[in-house]
């Protein structure tokens, strides 16, 4: 199945690429989509085992599931306000 | 990616993230009424100095979508909790000096609540929203800030 | 008894109460500064009710020359206690519907300390600066406002 | 001794008077000047057992001392912000 992974600013500069679309076996995990994209994006080696994530804009953990056509976004440490 | 900056789905509302500066007296004008005689606020402003280091400027990039929504979901909360009316601006794009990064208005009966709403808002939104801060310093260095890589002091800032 | 409104002790200042209106701008530029990152304001505005009967004006009068020293007193107890600068404004004399009554701006270098500061002050303000206020209503009652013979939820406003 | 009384708002409207000078056998306290200003001025008679009180524009208790020329502030239940 194809998943979005949005990476953004630290992340981003880190991987040199800000969207990614991963071929995945369904079903999967957040977790299974970091490990895949670790594969297959060289920079983004230099991810942290634990990153900030987020599935369909809602904030998830690394147990969340992932489905078909899912955006997943591989959030920095926010730094707002 | 790039989103369009930034949402136009609230009528004439440009949304919670903003490339414009944000002027107060607008926000204030939104969340009060009659009678809603207490308005708290709260305006970060951007501070010349970070851990130490001088700052020149900097730059707020977001996840613009899920800011929104995320925003969306803390007034929400907020709303829940108190009976206040919450608008909250953030800066998105390049900023200076004593710029308004962010601003939140709660407006309310009662100044508690303007107060609880206020500060539960922009605690929350500092805690979830979707946006990176990139800062320029004066030594010409430039770094992505990482509340969570310092002193814990600092990270309440 | 009369005192000249206000005091103009401190340079071109007006002191804390004024008979003009207030406007937020020039007091968030005076508590504000390029090192004190978070800003937290409340105003209160003059609401259209109380206790359920509709006001339409109000006159705000007060003990000047102590209404002026408490508010001294206040800040500075503030001051004492968080690094914040606070900046105080309350209007004596006729206001209507949406008048800003009061406005606290607290600025500091983390929001903690600015929120801290800001309801530090507008509590013991409340409690301890002699103003009074006259109710004028649409049933064409006049009253002195007596927070004291309130419920203790509206007493909070 | 001489002893301003000032009276605002409610309690100035009730005492019919702004400014009362009362002579006073010294020393006296807050309570006693208000004892005092109740059988000099009629209208005061409805002030109320413990107001607020201020001395020298500072809050006062009725049991504070008063000296000579000092400026007692008879203060209603405040209501500013």
């Amino acid at each position: 199945m194809p998943v979005r992974v949005l990476l953004f600013a630290a992340y981003r500069d880190a991987a040199g690429r800000e969207v990614i679309d991963l071929p995945l076996p369904a079903p999967a995990t957040v977790a299974e989509v970091l490990r895949q994209l670790k594969l297959a994006v060289p920079g983004a080696g230099a991810l942290p085992e634990r990153p900030l994530v987020a599935v369909n804009q809602v904030h998830a953990r690394l147990e969340s599931p992932v489905a078909d056509g899912d955006e997943l976004a591989l959030l920095p440490p926010l730094a707002g306000g | 990616m790039s989103w369009p900056c930034c949402r136009r789905s609230r009528g004439v509302d440009v949304g919670h993230l903003t490339d414009a500066a944000i002027a107060l007296g607008p926000l204030l004008e939104e969340a009060a009424r009659p009678d809603r005689g207490g308005v708290t606020t709260f305006l970060g402003l951007v501070r010349n100095h970070q851990d130490g280091r001088t700052v020149l400027r900097l730059e707020y990039s977001a996840y613009l979508p899920m800011a929104e929504a995320e925003t969306d979901r803390i007034i929400a909360e907020a709303a829940a909790r108190w009976p206040a009316r919450v608008v909250v601006r953030h800066r998105v794009g390049a900023l200076v000096i004593g710029d308004i990064a962010v601003a939140v208005v709660a407006a309310a009966a009662h100044r508690a609540e303007a107060f609880e709403a206020c500060r539960y808002v922009i605690e929350e939104l500092k805690r979830r929203v979707p946006v990176w801060k990139k800062e320029f310093y004066a030594d010409g260095t430039i770094e992505w800030v990482d509340p969570t890589a310092r002193p814990a002091r600092v990270e309440r800032t």
